[in-house]
């Protein structure tokens, strides 16, 4: 631990445990942040990032232990107050009312003291001057992209006259352009003075700018220290407890013919797209959060009308009005949001499995239970799921074994086109090396894979084969093995020069 | 465009219905204002004043408060402004009209009031009434009981929708001074329902049978669609020789007395009714001074009398 | 085109108030009728009519705003109208009044604590509230209607103030509170917020629980006056005026444009769906539609108005 | 048997035990009645409870589907009102056994046109159907009073003692009443047509996320239409068990049925968010509110008192099944 006197410490935790019914969630943690500093913290799921972030804003409260923030000692806090003492949150989960104005959510709770919708637009149009924000400040937050509402939650943070920072994941949805703004806002708040805690997954961010890095596992703070002392290995190996030889298994070597093939589609925010998919090939859709990579998808999987939509699959065209005509034609499809879209949180996680295939077990249109009680022990056993019981609802599990159950759902009809959208989105370094695992089992056993990812390094390193999607368009098409990385990124950002 | 082109085509097409609403008048306007037109009673007389209407001088329009009182008094200043010269009204509540009506009168209109009449300090503000008088109705139904048992029985009654002024008279008729107080009639148990709804007259006679079984002797029932349910009742547990009494006359009390399930029904005249208040907003019209308070006569239909009448067409 | 009608205010406010294309079409209709539909007497009387409904309306606002909804507003209708009547010989009359706003707010305070405390589904208690209270409002009258005695009463809801009747100015003077309320206190914008989104409302330190609760406590509130209001507008109070009131002002909050999911909608928007209802029963009685007929067209006008805005919604959501 | 299937009864009593509160209500209205009035067990009242218990579990049971798959339905009132006065009248006119299936036709019919209202205005949300069906409730109303002009009507002149809604309506086998009959056949169906059919499941995937029940293939919007007819069908058996019991059906028979079916199936524990549910527990439910009526009469507790009665022992019964979840 860097010895630093306590009057250069904006935040100074001390032994703080938190246990909840059944689980230590914080075991006597103390980290300490300097004034002025970017402290990432990483760790992975449930190593105890979120519930500590939640007890330094006043959500939960601590069972034990000391806080001292900026000289003062915290006892039984709640949100509003920790905001108002200069310690603001942003939360992985954007906190924003989309249903209200970009002015009235920086000041949400404060309309008193900005002398109502005047004052509260006005000083919010500074705020976000400050942070070179154009957005409009009377615009509905629903109207904004990702990476606006990142702004305005940094404004609302600002408005505070925030001391420290806490930002939960924030590149979780942001494509790389998006975070060079982001980064470059981090940096000019620091010399603005301000402290930042920086939590993510994504090792590449931690090393450009944090200053000092805490690893988190299961509830305990494993080591902190500056960042340059650390290599990348070595932090991997601290936040899984084990050495993990590669983040990335190796592709599927064997790929065959022309599986499917899809002619133009058009809807709203798609041009003419048309692209290729062969057998046993993993295919990366690379683009920004909001270029169409999820639309080309939904399109083609009809769940989005679509006009001059035409998929062919073994050179025969398939007409597909809706998913249930997907599903026959042999797709598969794990939608971008797991719980909006893809998982019925209270009910069973063999209801929620046997969900895709009720064709398999049912005759005449009557299930047949001893057929369906064997899927849901066959795919968990089979991709390993922790959970108790197939019959606990399938909101227990964590992260990577909710999404392991939407995989194994398909798998029980064997898809011959296994459409990912962010399979691995929000889910713990572990896990998602057994999702990428699974990827390559798929594509070996004859199958293809359309794979849509935000993080580049997982697209790059796991496609046979990119597409660069950029305003709705097809850009391009590269072999990510051979290709520099600025090459697919600049022909994703729509760059006609695209380098050599 | 296309918008604006929709808004005025759709304008046209109620100017069109709306000509037609007013339609060639010339006899006086006249509204006949009922509680609900859901209620079959009300809903014959209304055609019954659409029918007659022409032959007093009188163009009648109908209007129905759809069983709300708020809606009632809604209507009577609605009538106001349309220029209405006379307003027959059958209130669900005679003291919550009063205020409507004082506006009705201060702007002048004849108001009669219909099968329902004002108490006391109130009949200022109608210029006539015509109904059958529900107490005596009540009181009509008392006396073939202590008629039919003279040395006295053991009854239930089984009381209209909750607060409706017909049932409180009826009821208050049936128990006071010229009604079974003072005789050898007992009643076991008396409960009004929620709405006029004979499902609902079934469940409570259903309930009394299996509390007081063979001591019923006989039932009260507000209206005769009650006393239909209170005969399957009966029926259903074998109960017989019950001595059943209904109010109103209908075409169910009329077969039912007919067919000696029911053994009094207390009839109500409504085209009487209807006649009766036609003439007298004539007459008043006419600037002849009326009686403030026209009793229409109510026939008792029993075994013997009933086939002296005509199937009534309600 | 397009771009041209999404720029037009007029345009944006048609869409924000759902109702209002609808009254235009009634008052252009009515143009062109020979009624008498256009006359200072009628245009008063409408909202003197439709006053009662248009306050209940407020309130329900304020928790429909807030991601609620309140059903019990029928029972309270009745109960405190009744209660401010019965009270009068022992308390005299306004303070038989005040017992009854009391009341009002007691009762949204239990709503509140079930829908927003206790975390239960705010359509089925409410409803079940209401039951419970037409209950009471026959067990205090013993179902018979009750006249108050005192001869001040009544003129509260009937007199006229410089021609204006009471009503239209005392639904006027809330009207302009509660919007007030909604569009320019803390109180009102965290409303929005909560129903917006209840989680981000709790994390940015507004008293979440605090406010809703509020809400309905102030929707039983309302509702109480407008109960006193109606029952010295009929000088009686019972406990069959209230059976459909709570439907018909929920759904008129709807059809004015307050989503039931919360968070989007207000005062005027409600106002104007309340209006509507009134106007079209002033329009079909003066175009002389027969009962049966009235009925239909209005429950078409419902389904209509709800159909319009949601198959606009699903165009949006499925345009190409 | 094997440890799987021990472990499923095991689970699906204790899922069953999980309306325990509901079933010591019942219990405790049970016994309390029965010591205060012993003729609440006698063999007539029983009859009847099964006769009362008639034509609001079959409304109620039709809910639960709609509840189940995510949404609600308010015109079950209005469908009973068209349906009880058109059957009625054509029973004079067609014969008995067209009456009846014409009076069940309208139900569906009546069903499946509220379910395409919603489906064409692409109205997903539970508040949207609330007030659309609440319209069509209006709708159909007024359809019901044109039809009859607002007279009751009877069918007093066709021959009793062979009458099929006499049947219905009044008709035993042994002790056991046919509309009760009637009521076990359609529970035992629905309730496999509830845990047995891929329709079944597939209305409650509806009812738990429809966004993620369409993705994988189900079709969730003729899972609208299914629920929305079975209730509106539903609806139809109740007007006929309704008006065969009175043997008069005037056109404002069904007021109130919307609520206390709503109310049936919720206190039951079908939970109006949609995917969890069952008809039995909506039996339970109906019975709650059936003993509640009949126990207070048979105790000579006064109508208003009972309606206070109700409303709170519902509202207690709610905030209960609220705490436990």
């Amino acid at each position: 631990m860097s010895a630093s006197s306590d009057s250069e410490l904006i935040i100074s935790i001390r032994d703080v445990s938190k246990t909840f019914p059944g689980v230590r969630a914080l075991d006597k943690v103390s980290i300490d942040v300097r004034k002025g500093s970017v402290h990432g913290i990483v760790g992975e799921n449930g190593a105890g990032k979120s519930t500590l972030m939640k007890i330094l804003s006043g959500v939960y409260q601590k069972d034990s232990g000391t806080i001292v923030f900026d000289g003062e000692q915290i006892e039984g806090t709640t949100p509003q107050q920790s905001m108002k003492r200069g310690l603001a949150i942003i939360y992985q989960e954007l906190n924003l009312v989309s249903t209200m104005s970009v002015g009235e959510n920086i000041f949400l709770g404060r309309f008193k003291e900005m002398k109502g919708m005047r004052g509260s637009h006005a000083k919010a149009r500074e705020l976000l001057d400050s942070i070179d924000c154009k957005v409009d400040t009377h615009k509905l937050v629903s109207q904004l992209s990702v990476s606006l509402k990142q702004m305005v939650e940094i404004a609302k943070a600002l408005s505070f006259k925030s001391k420290l920072i806490i930002m939960d994941e924030p590149s979780s949805s942001l494509t790389a352009e998006e975070m060079a703004e982001l980064t470059k806002i981090i940096r000019q708040l620091r010399e603005q003075g301000i402290s930042i805690i920086y939590i993510s997954h994504k090792l590449d961010e931690i090393f450009e700018f944090c200053d000092t890095v805490t690893v988190m596992r299961d509830g305990h703070a494993i080591d902190t220290r500056p960042t340059l002392e650390f290599t990348r290995n070595d932090m991997i190996t601290k936040m899984v407890g084990r050495a993990i030889e590669n983040e990335y298994p190796p592709r599927p070597a064997k790929v065959g013919g022309t599986l499917m093939e899809v002619r133009s589609i058009t809807t709203r925010k798609l041009k003419d797209v048309s692209f290729t998919l062969r057998e046993g090939e993993i295919l990366g859709f690379v683009g920004l959060v909001g270029a169409g990579r999820t639309e080309i998808v939904r399109a083609v999987f009809g769940a989005d009308k679509a006009r001059g939509h035409s998929v062919f699959i073994g050179g025969k065209r398939v007409p597909i009005r809706n998913p249930r005509d997907a599903k026959r034609a042999g797709f598969g499809l794990i939608p971008e949001d797991r719980k909006l879209q893809g998982l019925i949180l209270p009910f069973s996680v063999e209801t929620n499995i046997s969900m895709a295939s009720m064709d398999n077990f049912s005759r005449f249109g009557f299930i047949r239970r001893s057929l369906e009680k064997g899927i849901g022990e066959r795919q968990v056993k089979a991709l390993s799921v922790k959970t108790p019981s197939v019959r606990v609802p399938v909101g227990n599990l964590s992260g990577g074994n909710q999404q392991k159950c939407i995989v194994g759902r398909w798998l029980e009809i064997a898809p011959k086109i296994f459409i990912m959208d962010e399979p691995t989105k929000g889910i713990d370094v572990g896990a998602k090396y057994e999702i990428y695992l699974l990827m390559k089992r798929i594509a070996e056993d004859g199958g293809a894979i359309i794979l849509i990812s935000s993080e580049l390094p997982e697209v790059l390193n796991m496609s046979n084969r990119v597409l660069t999607i950029f305003e709705g368009r097809i850009t391009g098409e590269f072999d990510p093995a051979v290709t520099a990385v600025d090459r697919i990124m600049a022909s994703a950002l729509g760059m006609k020069e695209v380098p050599a | 465009m296309v918008q604006m082109k929709k808004i005025l085509a759709i304008g046209l097409a109620m100017t069109v219905v709306g000509a037609f609403g007013i339609g060639a008048q010339a006899k006086v306007k006249a509204a006949f204002i009922v509680s609900n037109q859901a209620n079959e009673s009300q809903a014959f007389s209304a055609r019954e004043f659409v029918k007659y209407g022409p032959s007093y001088g009188f163009n009648v329009s109908t209007f129905d408060a759809k069983g709300d009182t708020q809606v009632e008094s809604e209507i009577v200043t609605n009538c106001i402004a349309q220029n209405f010269k006379v307003i027959f009204l059958n209130p669900n509540d005679i003291h919550a009209i009063v205020p409507a009506l004082m506006k009705a009168k201060q702007a002048g209109l004849i108001v009669g009031m219909f099968s329902s009449y004002l108490q006391g300090a109130d009949q200022k503000w109608s210029d006539f009434a015509a109904s059958s008088d529900d107490l005596l109705g009540g009181q009509l139904a008392a006396q073939q009981f202590i008629k039919h048992f003279p040395n006295g029985a053991t009854i239930v009654e089984i009381g209209g929708q909750a607060g409706h002024n017909a049932q409180i008279q009826r009821h208050d008729g049936f128990n006071g001074d010229k009604g079974i107080k003072g005789s050898n009639i007992k009643v076991l148990d008396f409960k009004a329902c929620q709405q006029w709804a004979t499902d609902q007259a079934q469940a409570i006679m259903e309930d009394d049978i299996v509390k007081y079984g063979n001591q019923i002797q006989g039932v009260f029932v507000h209206w005769d669609n009650g006393a239909t349910g209170v005969i399957q009742a009966a029926k259903a547990a074998g109960l017989k020789n019950l001595y059943i009494v209904g109010v109103d006359g209908n075409k169910a009390g009329y077969v039912q007395v007919k067919s000696g399930d029911q053994a009094v029904s207390i009839a109500q005249d409504f085209t009487s009714m209807v006649k009766t208040s036609l003439q007298l907003a004539k007459d008043k019209l006419a600037g002849k001074t009326v009686p403030a308070f026209t009793v229409i006569p109510q026939i008792i239909y029993d075994k013997n009398t009933v086939n002296n009448y005509p199937t009534p067409e309600w | 085109m397009v771009l041209t009608l999404r720029s037009n205010p007029l345009v944006g406010i048609l869409t924000k108030q759902k109702a209002l294309p609808f009254i235009l079409v009634m008052l252009v209709g009515m143009l062109f009728s020979k009624t008498r539909f256009y006359t200072p007497y009628n245009l008063l009387d409408m909202l003197n009519s439709s006053s009662i409904l248009l306050i209940l309306a407020f309130g329900v606002t304020l928790t429909i705003v807030a991601g609620g909804c309140d059903l019990s507003i029928g029972g309270i209708l009745v109960v405190s109208g009744i209660l401010s009547i019965k009270l009068q010989p022992v308390m005299g009359m306004w303070p038989a009044i005040l017992c009854a706003i009391v009341f009002g707010l007691l009762i949204g305070f239990v709503n509140g604590f079930l829908v927003v405390h206790q975390k239960t589904e705010p359509f089925i208690i409410t409803l079940g509230m209401g039951l419970l209270l037409t209950g009471v409002a026959q067990q205090l009258t013993d179902a018979h209607p009750l006249p108050s005695q005192i001869s001040d009463f009544m003129m509260i809801s009937n007199g006229t103030f410089y021609g204006l009747p009471n009503l239209v100015i005392i639904t006027l003077v809330l009207f302009l509170l509660s919007a007030w309320l909604m569009r320019y206190t803390q109180f009102g914008r965290n409303l929005y917020a909560i129903g917006g989104d209840y989680e981000v409302a709790r994390y940015s330190g507004i008293n979440v629980i605090r406010t809703k609760w509020l809400a309905f406590v102030l929707s039983g509130g309302t509702a109480a006056f407008a109960g006193f209001l109606l029952s010295s507008k009929l000088n009686t109070g019972s406990a069959i005026y209230g059976d459909l009131t709570a439907l018909v002002v929920n759904c008129g909050v709807v059809v004015g444009g307050t989503s039931f999911a919360g968070g989007i909608g207000g005062i005027p928007q409600s106002a104007l769906g309340l209006l509507a209802f009134g106007m079209l029963d002033n329009v079909m009685n003066m175009l002389d539609i027969t009962s049966y007929i009235q009925i239909l067209l209005k429950g078409a006008v419902i389904v209509a108005i709800i159909w319009l805005d949601s198959f606009a919604q699903k165009r949006k959501r499925e345009a190409i | 048997m094997s440890g799987i299937a021990k472990e499923g009864t095991l689970r699906s009593v204790a899922d069953f035990m999980r309306s325990y509160l509901l079933v010591v209500l019942i219990a405790a209205l049970v016994i309390g009645t029965a010591i205060f009035e012993p003729r609440f067990l006698s063999g007539m009242n029983l009859i009847n409870l099964m006769r009362q218990f008639g034509p609001l579990i079959m409304v109620a049971l039709g809910m639960t589907f709609v509840i189940m798959g995510g949404f609600i339905d308010l015109s079950v009132a209005g469908i009973i009102n068209l349906v009880a006065v058109v059957t009625i009248s054509l029973i004079q006119i067609v014969g008995q056994v067209p009456a009846l299936i014409l009076g069940l036709a309208i139900g569906a019919a009546c069903g499946a046109l509220n379910s395409a209202v919603i489906l064409s205005s692409g109205a997903l949300t539970q508040a949207e159907a609330l007030f659309m069906t609440f319209g069509m409730s209006t709708v159909y109303s007024a359809l019901a009073l044109l039809y009859s002009h607002g007279s009751t009507m009877h069918f007093w002149d066709i021959n009793k003692s062979k009458s099929l809604f006499q049947a219905i309506g009044a008709g035993k086998v042994g002790p056991v009443s046919i509309s009760f009959l009637i009521f076990l056949a359609l529970l035992a169906l629905l309730w496999l047509f509830q845990t047995k059919t891929t329709e079944g499941r597939a209305i409650r995937l509806t009812g738990g996320n429809k966004i993620a029940a369409e993705l994988v293939g189900i079709r969730i919007r003729r899972s609208i239409v299914v629920i929305y007819t079975l209730c509106g069908l539903m609806a139809g058996v109740g007007a006929i068990v309704l008006f065969s019991r009175i043997t008069t059906a005037a056109p404002v028979i069904g007021a109130g049925f919307e609520t206390n079916a709503i109310l049936a199936v919720v206190v039951g524990g079908t939970t109006l968010k949609g995917g969890n549910g069952s008809v039995l527990r909506t039996v339970m439910g109906v019975l709650l509110i059936i003993l509640m009526s009949n126990c207070l009469n048979l105790l000579g507790v006064s109508p208003y008192l009972q309606v206070v009665a109700k409303g709170a022992i519902l509202v207690f019964a709610i905030w209960l099944d609220n705490r436990k979840q």
